[in-house]
C-alpha cells in the first residue's frame, strides 16, 4: 500500500505573499479607478454625490454582470461576441410572455430559455464542433440580431402589463440608494468569483484554457467545460437583458447595440487574457467601473461625445500596452 | 437670491429676447438634453436651434448624447436627475424604451418634454409630423410630375423600417403623390439604414432589379442622395429623374439641389426650429403652465430654389433665417400618428 | 553506477501482475501504429520501455493514459480486466503517466497543480485550499524537493517543474507510474534525486515504467526492459541480460557500430565568431569565447547555467547589455537576427514547436525560409530553383516525408529536426548555435544528426553546440567550454576532457 | 504548394454558383448587365480593403478600425481637394491619412505589444469620435473635378472604373502574396514568428507593412465610396470592417494566422455581396441581410473544418 500523503499537514506560509499582491494586475486597476474617481471629483461639483456615485454602480450593472460571463468565457480560453444581439433578444420572449400571462416569474423562464438555447448552440458549435468562437459568436451575433429585426418588424414591443416588481427589478434601489441592478450584480460577482477560485469546474476553467493539452490529461472533458462557459454567458448575458429590459420597460429591438464591445474592451482593461486562462472577475469588475466612471464623468464634464470616444479608445491602448509593458519587465 | 430677484433677473433676459418669447415668467437655471445621436446633423441643428434659444433666454443648457444606444440614454437622464436639473429634454433612440424613465421622472417631479417621438405617459412631445411631412413632398412630387414626368409616378423609396418616423414619412410620400397621381405605384421599398453608403447599395441592387423608376424618396438626405448616387453610378441620365429628400438638415441637400438637375423638392424640416420649440415648451412645463400634449415644429416641401428663402450659405456654414421660418404655420394636429401604425 | 541493493524489494512476491495489456493493437488511418503488442508490469519493478520514435511508446503510453483507445487486446490492472477511456479512468485505477511535455498548468501554484485531477474538497464541495498547500508542503519534504508549493509554476525552472509532474504521480496514491523521458530537462543531482525517488516508489511496491532513450539511465534503473520497434513487440528481457549494443540492436534492428561517427580530420580555421565582455540582464555575466572554422565548440551547462540564454544572446534573438559579438570580424547588432543571419550566424532552437517550425506548413516552405532570398530575383520567388534545392537536401539528408507539399507537422521528430538544419545550411552559414540537438529524437536519428553536425564542421562551419548530454558533448565536441550561473567557469581541449572535471566545472 | 489550390475554395466556388443559378431561377434580373456591374462595384470596395485584411490575418493580426478609417479618409480626401483645388493633393492627403492610421495601428501593436483586436477597437473608437472633430457634417463636393467623379461613377471599356482598380489591386495583392518573398515571409510570420525571426525576418516590421498596406488600401476604398457619395461622409462605413473581415474568413484564411489565399478571399467577397444584393433582387426581407451571412460564415468554417480534419488522416 502507497503510504498516504494526507497524514502529514503542515500549511506553511507562502514567503513572498506582499511582493506577489504588489504584482498584482488588480492592485493597479484599483489605484487607476480611484484616481479617476479623484479626478472627476476635483473637476466637477455634481459628479461626488451619493446619487450619482450609486447612479454609476447601478449603470455597470449591466456591463458588470454580462461581464462575468464573458470573463469566464476568455479564461476558458473562447471568445463571446454573441451578447450584444442576445440581450435584445432575450427580452422579446420575457415581454410577451409577461404581456400574455401577466407573470413575471413566466417572463423570465422564456427569457433564460432563449438565453439557455444560444449558448448550447455557441457552445456546441464552438467546443464540440471546434468552429472558432470568434467566428461563431460573430455568427450568432449577426443572426440574433437580424432574427429580432425579422420578428418584431423592427417594432419595440411594449410592456403592457406594466407589472410593478418588473419596474423595480431595474428601476428601484435597496433602502432607497442603492439600484437593485447594483445588488443583483454584486451578488451574481461575489457568487462567481467564490465559483472560481473555490469549485473544482472553476478552477477547470482556468485549466483549460491556460493548458487544454494539460487539462485533458489531467481527466478535464475540454470539450464540456468550455460548452458550460459558452452556457454561463448566455444566461449572465441573459440576467443583464433582463435588467435592461427592466430599464427600458419593453424589448427595444436595437438594445444592446455594440454593447459586445463595451464588454470586451472592458473585461480585457480588466487583466482578463484573449488567450485563456488568465484574469480575475476582480479585475473584470475594476475594468468596467473605471470605463463606467470614465464615461459618467466625462458627461458631468460636458464633454462631447466625439472626445469621450477618443479618450476611451485611448485609455483601452494604454492600459493593456502599460499591462504588457509590465508583463515584459516581470 | 431671493425668489423676487430671481423673478426679476429672468425678467430682464426674457426683455431681451424675441418677440414671442415666454416673457415674464419663471426661467429654469439648467435644462438637461438627452439627444439620441448628437453627432448626426439633424440632432446637431436641433441642438444649435436649443442653445440659441436658450441662451437668448438665459437658460443653461447641456446635452448629453445617447449615441444610439438605448442604455446609455437611460443612464444620461439619470446623471442628468442627479446632477439637479429644471427640465429634462428626451429625444428618445426608441420610444418605448423610455417609459420607464418617464416614470422615474414623474415620481421626482422632474418637468420632462420629449422630442421626435410620442411616449406613453408623457406630458409633452415637440415633433414635425413626418406623415404631413412626406405627405406634402408627396403631393409637390405630384404636380411636378404631372408636369414634368408625364404624369407618370414609379417611385423607389429609399425608407429605414427602424423607425416609425421614417416609415410615416414614406407612408405619407406615397399617399400625397396618389392625390395628384391616382395610379401611382411603389416599386421598390428598401431599408437603406439611413446611412448612405447602405443606400448606395441597397439603390444599386434595386435599381439593377427594376430600374423602370422615375422618382426616387428617401426618408432622409442622406438616403435620397444615396438613391441618386446609384442612379448615377448606373451611368444614368437624370432626364425624367425627380429626386425628393426629407430633412435639409445640412448644406448635402443644398448641394444637390444646385448641382444635380434631378434634385428638384425637399421636405424641410427645419431642425433649428424645433429645439427652438422645444426650449419654449421646457419653459411652459417648468412653469406649470398647460401644454397640448403634441406641440408640432412646422414643415414644408422646398422647390427649386425654395430652400434660399429659408437658409443663407456663407462658405461651409448655413445659417437659418428665423424670419422666414418662424413664420411657416404649424398644422395643429398631424393628419397621422405613429400610433395608426399599429 | 549500480544501484543501491538496499533499496531494492528483497524478494519478489509472485503476485499478480500490477498491469497486464496483451496483444495491443491500435491503428490510425493510414498507419498501425501498435500491433499486438504485450507488457506485463511487475509490482515494485522498474520497466523500461525502450524504442525509436515511431516504433509506438507513445501510443502505448497514451492508451495508458486514457488518451487514445484501443482497438484490440486486453488490459488488466491487479488481475482484474479494465478499460481505459479516458485519462480519468486511468487515474481511478491507480495509474498516472507523467508525460515528457510538462503537463502543468503555468498560472496555477505548485500546490494546485499537484492536486489538479483531484482537489480535496470540503464542506459543500468547496476546494479546500489549505490541505492543498498543506499536503503539497509534506509531500515536497517526504521526496527531499525544495520548492516553494505557493511558488507560480509557471516561474520555476523546466526541471523543477519537471520534478513537480513527478510529485504530483506520488499524491495520488498511483500503484503504476509511467514516465516518459523523465530527465530530459533534469540536472545530474535532480536525476540522482529522481532515481531516489523511484526506488522509494518500488520500495512501496508501485510498478514504474521507465521511457528513455538514455542507456546508461536505463541500465541504472531499470529491472526489465521491453522494446518495440514499428508498433510491434520485439523483446521483453530482464536488464541483466543486455549490453549497449544488444539493447541498441533490438531497437533499431542492426548494430550502430559508432554513435558518434566522428571524422578525426578537422582542420580548425581561423576565428569566426568572437564574443567578449557578454552581460544580459536576465543571465549571462561577461561571457567571453572565440569559435574558429572546422570546430565544433560544446557548451555544457546545468540547467540553468545560462547555455540557451547564451545561444539566443549571439544570435541577436534576445537583447543585451553589454558587450559585443562579431562574426568573421564583423559586430553584429544585438537584438538583430537579421544582421545575425546576414553575417552568417543561426541558432537551431532547443524548443522545436515553438521556435523552429511551421507546423502547418509544407515541409519547403519550412526549408527554405532562412534562404529564399537565395532563389529570389527582384523579390519574386523563382520557385522551380527553390524547389529544387529542397529537393536535393531532402535526399541528401534522407528526410522521409510522402512530398514537399506535405505540412511539417505530420513528420517525425528527427525528420522536422533535419529540416531545420537544411534550412541554415541552405543559407550557407560561417556559424552554426545548435541547442540540444538531439533532444527528443530517437537513437538511429541521433546518430544521423550527430554525423550531419561534424561534417559541417568538416566542411569549414564553426558549430556551436549547448548540451546537457554528457556523451553527446564528449562525443561530438573538439573544444569544450562549461557554463555555470551565467558565467564561462572552465575550458577543455577535447582530449583532455574528463566527465568528472566538466561536471566539476558545472557544479561552480 | 497548396497556396493558390486549397480545395476549401472548391466548396465556395460551389456555393457560389449554386446562389448564383438559385437567385437567377427565381429572378431573371440576376443576370441583366446592369446588375453584375452593381454587384461587382459594391465587391470592388470590400475587395480593395479585404486584400489587405487577408495579408494581415495571414501575419495573425487584425484591423477592425477599417471601416471608421473609411469614412474620415473620404472626408479628408475631400475637404483637402475642396481647400487646394487638386485632385491630386487630396489624393495624397487621404492615402497619407489612412496610411498614418495603419502604420499607428501597426506600431501600436508591434511596439506596444497590444493584442491587435483591442488595439483596433480603440482605434476604430477614436477615429469614430474623431471624424466628428474633423467635421460635424458631410463634406460637399465643391471642387466638382470631373475625374473625381469618374473614381467611383465611371466606366473605361464597360467595366466600373472601382471595378478595375479593385482587379489590380487584387492581382497585385496576389501576385506579392503567392509569389514574392514578402508574401512567404507574411506567411511564416503568422504561422510563427519567433521561428521567422530566428531566421532573419524582421517579424515585426513586416506586420507593420502589412498594417500599412490595409491602411493604405483603405484609403484607395476611401476615395471611390467619396466618389461614389459625391461627398465625404463621416457616417459611412459603420459594419464594413465586419464585411471584409467575414469576407477574408469566408475564403478559408484562419484567424490564427499562417493559412489563407487571396483567391478565396474574392470567393467569399463575391458569395456575401451576391448573398445581399439577391435578397433584395428577390424581394425577401432586408433584415435577412444580416440572418444569411451569418448563417454562411459559421457554415463554411465549418466545411472548412471538416475537410482538413479529413484530410489530415
Amino acid at each position: 500500500m502507497p503510504q498516504s500523503v494526507s497524514s502529514l499537514a503542515a500549511a506553511p506560509a507562502g514567503p513572498s505573499l506582499l511582493r506577489r499582491l504588489a504584482r498584482r494586475n488588480e492592485i493597479a486597476l484599483l489605484l487607476s479607478l480611484l484616481a479617476v474617481i479623484a479626478f472627476f471629483a476635483l473637476a466637477s461639483d455634481t459628479f461626488l454625490t451619493t446619487r450619482n456615485l450609486t447612479n454609476v454602480l447601478g449603470q455597470a450593472a449591466l456591463p458588470l454582470v454580462a461581464g462575468i460571463g464573458v470573463a469566464i468565457v476568455f479564461i476558458s480560453g473562447e471568445v463571446d461576441v454573441s451578447i450584444g444581439s442576445l440581450v435584445a433578444a432575450i427580452a422579446i420572449p420575457l415581454i410577451t410572455i409577461m404581456n400574455a400571462t401577466e407573470s413575471f416569474a413566466l417572463g423570465v423562464a422564456g427569457a433564460l430559455a432563449l438565453g439557455l438555447a444560444v449558448g448550447v448552440v455557441n457552445g456546441y458549435l464552438a467546443a464540440y464542433l471546434g468552429i472558432n468562437s470568434l467566428i461563431v459568436t460573430l455568427g450568432t451575433l449577426f443572426i440574433l440580431r437580424g432574427g429580432v429585426y425579422l420578428y418584431t418588424g423592427q417594432r419595440a414591443i411594449p410592456d403592457d402589463v406594466m407589472l410593478e416588481s418588473f419596474f423595480q427589478l431595474g428601476n428601484g434601489r435597496l433602502f432607497g440608494v442603492v439600484p437593485h441592478p447594483a445588488v443583483i450584480a454584486v451578488i451574481l460577482l461575489i457568487a462567481f468569483a467564490y465559483f472560481l477560485r473555490h469549485r473544482p469546474f472553476g478552477r477547470q476553467l482556468y485549466a483549460v484554457g491556460g493548458n487544454p493539452e494539460v487539462a485533458r490529461l489531467a481527466g478535464y472533458n475540454v470539450r464540456r467545460v468550455k460548452f458550460v462557459a459558452f452556457v454561463i454567458s448566455a444566461l449572465l448575458a441573459t440576467i443583464a437583458g433582463i435588467l435592461l429590459a427592466s430599464r427600458l420597460g419593453s424589448a427595444v429591438h436595437v438594445a444592446g447595440l455594440g454593447f459586445e464591445f463595451q464588454v470586451v474592451a472592458a473585461v480585457v482593461l480588466g487583466g482578463v487574457s484573449l488567450s485563456g486562462g488568465v484574469g480575475s472577475l476582480a479585475g473584470m469588475a475594476l475594468g468596467v467601473l473605471i470605463l463606467q466612471f470614465v464615461s459618467n464623468g466625462l458627461g458631468m464634464l460636458n464633454i462631447a461625445t466625439e472626445w469621450q470616444l477618443v479618450i476611451t479608445g485611448g485609455i483601452i491602448i494604454a492600459a493593456v500596452a502599460f499591462d504588457e509593458l509590465k508583463r515584459r519587465r516581470a | 437670491m431671493t425668489k423676487l430677484m430671481k423673478t426679476l433677473f429672468a425678467a430682464s433676459v426674457a426683455l431681451g429676447a424675441l418677440a414671442g418669447a415666454a416673457a415674464a415668467e419663471n426661467m429654469p437655471k439648467k435644462i438637461g438634453y438627452v439627444v439620441n445621436y448628437a453627432t448626426h446633423e439633424w440632432y446637431q441643428n436641433v441642438i444649435k436651434g436649443m442653445k440659441d434659444r436658450a441662451a437668448q433666454l438665459g437658460i443653461e443648457l447641456e446635452v448629453k448624447d445617447a449615441n444610439l444606444d438605448v442604455a446609455k440614454q437611460v443612464a444620461g437622464a439619470e446623471d442628468f436627475m442627479a446632477q439637479g436639473v429644471d427640465v429634462l429634454i428626451i429625444t428618445p433612440v426608441n420610444e418605448e424604451g423610455v417609459v420607464p424613465l418617464l416614470r422615474r421622472a414623474k415620481a421626482e417631479n422632474m418637468p420632462l418634454v420629449l422630442e421626435g417621438n410620442p411616449v406613453k405617459g408623457m406630458t409633452t412631445m415637440v415633433a414635425i409630423c413626418d406623415y404631413d411631412t412626406g405627405y406634402h413632398a408627396g403631393v409637390a412630387a405630384g404636380q411636378y410630375a404631372k408636369e414634368h414626368l408625364g404624369g407618370v409616378a414609379k417611385v423607389m423609396n429609399v425608407g429605414l423600417p427602424l423607425l416609425s418616423a421614417t416609415v410615416l414619412r414614406s407612408n405619407g410620400f406615397m399617399d400625397g403623390i396618389k392625390t395628384e397621381i391616382p395610379e401611382a405605384t411603389l416599386v421598390h421599398d428598401l431599408d437603406g439604414g439611413g446611412n448612405p453608403d447602405r443606400a448606395l447599395e441597397v439603390s444599386s441592387a434595386a435599381l439593377a432589379q427594376n430600374a423602370d423608376v422615375n422618382i426616387i424618396y428617401g426618408i432622409n438626405d442622406n438616403s435620397s442622395l444615396g438613391g441618386l448616387q446609384a442612379w448615377k453610378a448606373a451611368g444614368k441620365s437624370q432626364d425624367g429623374l425627380l429626386v425628393v429628400g426629407t430633412g435639409g438638415e445640412g448644406l448635402a441637400f443644398i448641394n444637390a439641389m444646385e448641382t444635380e438637375p434631378s434634385y428638384k423638392i425637399e421636405a424641410a424640416m427645419f431642425p433649428e426650429k424645433v429645439g427652438f420649440t422645444a426650449v419654449d415648451a421646457a419653459v411652459k412645463v417648468f412653469n406649470g403652465e398647460a401644454v397640448p400634449e403634441h406641440i408640432v415644429s412646422p414643415t414644408t416641401p422646398m422647390i427649386g430654389a425654395d430652400w434660399k428663402k429659408y437658409y443663407s450659405v456663407e462658405g461651409t456654414t448655413r445659417s437659418i433665417n428665423w424670419d422666414a421660418v418662424n413664420g411657416v404655420k404649424p398644422a395643429d394636429k398631424c393628419m397621422k400618428t405613429a400610433a395608426d401604425l399599429k | 553506477m549500480p544501484a543501491d541493493p538496499a533499496l531494492r524489494p528483497a524478494a519478489e512476491a509472485a503476485a499478480a501482475p500490477a498491469l497486464e495489456m496483451r496483444g495491443i493493437g491500435k491503428r490510425f488511418p493510414g498507419v498501425i501504429a501498435l500491433e499486438d503488442v504485450d507488457l506485463v508490469l511487475a509490482p515494485g519493478k522498474v520497466h523500461a520501455l525502450m524504442g525509436e520514435n515511431g516504433a509506438g511508446k507513445s501510443t502505448l503510453i497514451k492508451i495508458m493514459a486514457g488518451v487514445y483507445g484501443k482497438d484490440a487486446g486486453s488490459i488488466r490492472i491487479g488481475g482484474r480486466e479494465t478499460e481505459l477511456r479516458t485519462p480519468r479512468d486511468a487515474l481511478a485505477q491507480g495509474l498516472k503517466v507523467v508525460f515528457q511535455e510538462i503537463a502543468l498548468i503555468g498560472e496555477f501554484t505548485v500546490a494546485e497543480n499537484i492536486f489538479l485531477e483531484q482537489y480535496p474538497v470540503g464542506r459543500a464541495g468547496s476546494i479546500d485550499w489549505k490541505r492543498i498547500r498543506g499536503e503539497a508542503a509534506a509531500l515536497f519534504a517526504r521526496i527531499g524537493f525544495d520548492v516553494d508549493p505557493a511558488a507560480k509554476t509557471g516561474d520555476l525552472p523546466i526541471s523543477q517543474q519537471q520534478m513537480v509532474e513527478i510529485a504530483r504521480a506520488l499524491a495520488h496514491e498511483a500503484r503504476i507510474v509511467v514516465m516518459d523521458e523523465p530527465t530530459s530537462s533534469l540536472t545530474p543531482s535532480e536525476v540522482a534525486l529522481l532515481f531516489a525517488v523511484i526506488r522509494r516508489l518500488t520500495a512501496l511496491g508501485i510498478a514504474v515504467v521507465y521511457v528513455s532513450h538514455k542507456l546508461d539511465e536505463v541500465f541504472e534503473i531499470a529491472d526489465e526492459v521491453t522494446v518495440l520497434r514499428d508498433g510491434r513487440h520485439i523483446s521483453t528481457k530482464p536488464i541483466g541480460a543486455h549490453d549497449h549494443d544488444s539493447l541498441i540492436h533490438d531497437m533499431i534492428g542492426r548494430r550502430i557500430e559508432n554513435l558518434f561517427p566522428r571524422s578525426r580530420g578537422h582542420h580548425k580555421g581561423e576565428v569566426v565568431l568572437s564574443v567578449s565582455n557578454l552581460s544580459t540582464d536576465a543571465k549571462l555575466k561577461d561571457v567571453a569565447f572565440e569559435a574558429r572554422a572546422g570546430e565544433v565548440l560544446g557548451f555544457f551547462g546545468l540547467m540553468g547555467a545560462g547555455r540557451t540564454e547564451l545561444a539566443k544572446a549571439i544570435v541577436g534573438f534576445d537583447p543585451i547589455r553589454t558587450g559585443t559579438i562579431a562574426i568573421g570580424g564583423r559586430p553584429l547588432k544585438p537584438h538583430d537576427t537579421r544582421t545575425g543571419v546576414s553575417l552568417g550566424i543561426g541558432l537551431l532552437s532547443e524548443d522545436r514547436k515553438g521556435e523552429g517550425l511551421m507546423l502547418e506548413l509544407p515541409v519547403q516552405q519550412n526549408m527554405s525560409l532562412a534562404a529564399l532570398e537565395n532563389f529570389s530575383r527582384a523579390g519574386f520567388v523563382e520557385e522551380g530553383r527553390e524547389r529544387s534545392a529542397v529537393q536535393s537536401f531532402v535526399d541528401r539528408f534522407r528526410v522521409k516525408t510522402p512530398s514537399l507539399a506535405q505540412p511539417i507537422k505530420n513528420l517525425s521528430g528527427g525528420n522536422q529536426q533535419k529540416v531545420l538544419i537544411a534550412r541554415w545550411l541552405m543559407r550557407g552559414l560561417k556559424v552554426i548555435v545548435v541547442d540540444e540537438p538531439t533532444r527528443g529524437i530517437d537513437v538511429g536519428a541521433k546518430s544521423e544528426i550527430f554525423a550531419l553536425l561534424d561534417r559541417l564542421a568538416g566542411e569549414g562551419l564553426a558549430v556551436v553546440m549547448m548540451t546537457s548530454e554528457m556523451p553527446e558533448l564528449l562525443g561530438l565536441s573538439d573544444r569544450i567550454l562549461v557554463m555555470a550561473g551565467g558565467r564561462i567557469t572552465a575550458g577543455f581541449e577535447r582530449d583532455a576532457a574528463t566527465q568528472e572535471k566538466i561536471l566539476n566545472a558545472a557544479i561552480g | 504548394m497548396s497556396l493558390v489550390s486549397d480545395r476549401s475554395q472548391i466548396v465556395l466556388l460551389g456555393i457560389l454558383a449554386l446562389l448564383c443559378i438559385a437567385i437567377s431561377l427565381a429572378a431573371p434580373q440576376f443576370y441583366t448587365g446592369a446588375n453584375v456591374i452593381a454587384i461587382l462595384r459594391q465587391c470592388a470596395l470590400v475587395l480593395i480593403v479585404a486584400t489587405g485584411m487577408t495579408m494581415l490575418l495571414v501575419a495573425a493580426e487584425v484591423d477592425l478600425s477599417v471601416g471608421a478609417s473609411l469614412a474620415f479618409t473620404g472626408c479628408v480626401g475631400m475637404d483637402v481637394t475642396n481647400r487646394t483645388g487638386s485632385l491630386v493633393l487630396g489624393t495624397l492627403a487621404a492615402l497619407a491619412f489612412a496610411g498614418g492610421v495603419g502604420l499607428f495601428n501597426g506600431l501600436v501593436v508591434t511596439r506596444l505589444k497590444v493584442n491587435s483586436l483591442i488595439a483596433t477597437i480603440a482605434t476604430m473608437m477614436m477615429l469614430q469620435g474623431g471624424v466628428y472633430l474633423y467635421t460635424r457634417e458631410a463634406v460637399q463636393n465643391l471642387h466638382q473635378i470631373r475625374a473625381f467623379t469618374e473614381l467611383g461613377a465611371g466606366y473605361v471599356g464597360g467595366l466600373p472604373i472601382p471595378v478595375l482598380i479593385a482587379a489590380l489591386i487584387f492581382i497585385a495583392g496576389f501576385v506579392a502574396l503567392r509569389f514574392t518573398t514578402f508574401g512567404r515571409y507574411l506567411y511564416a510570420v503568422g504561422a510563427n514568428g519567433k521561428a521567422a525571426r530566428l531566421s532573419g525576418l524582421r517579424a515585426e516590421r513586416l506586420k507593420l507593412v502589412a498594417f500599412l498596406a490595409t491602411g493604405l488600401l483603405v484609403g484607395v476604398a476611401g476615395l471611390i465610396l467619396a466618389s461614389l457619395m459625391n461627398a465625404g461622409q463621416p457616417t459611412a462605413g459603420r459594419g464594413f470592417e465586419l464585411t471584409v473581415i467575414a469576407a477574408v474568413i469566408l475564403g478559408g484564411t484562419s484567424l490564427s494566422g499562417g493559412r489563407g489565399t487571396l483567391v478565396g478571399t474574392l470567393l467569399g467577397v463575391l458569395v456575401l455581396k451576391v448573398i445581399d444584393n439577391g435578397i433584395i433582387i428577390l424581394r425577401w426581407n432586408q433584415d435577412l441581410q444580416m440572418v444569411v451571412p451569418g448563417v454562411v460564415i459559421i457554415l463554411a468554417t465549418w466545411l472548412d473544418l471538416v475537410r482538413r480534419r479529413r484530410d489530415a488522416r
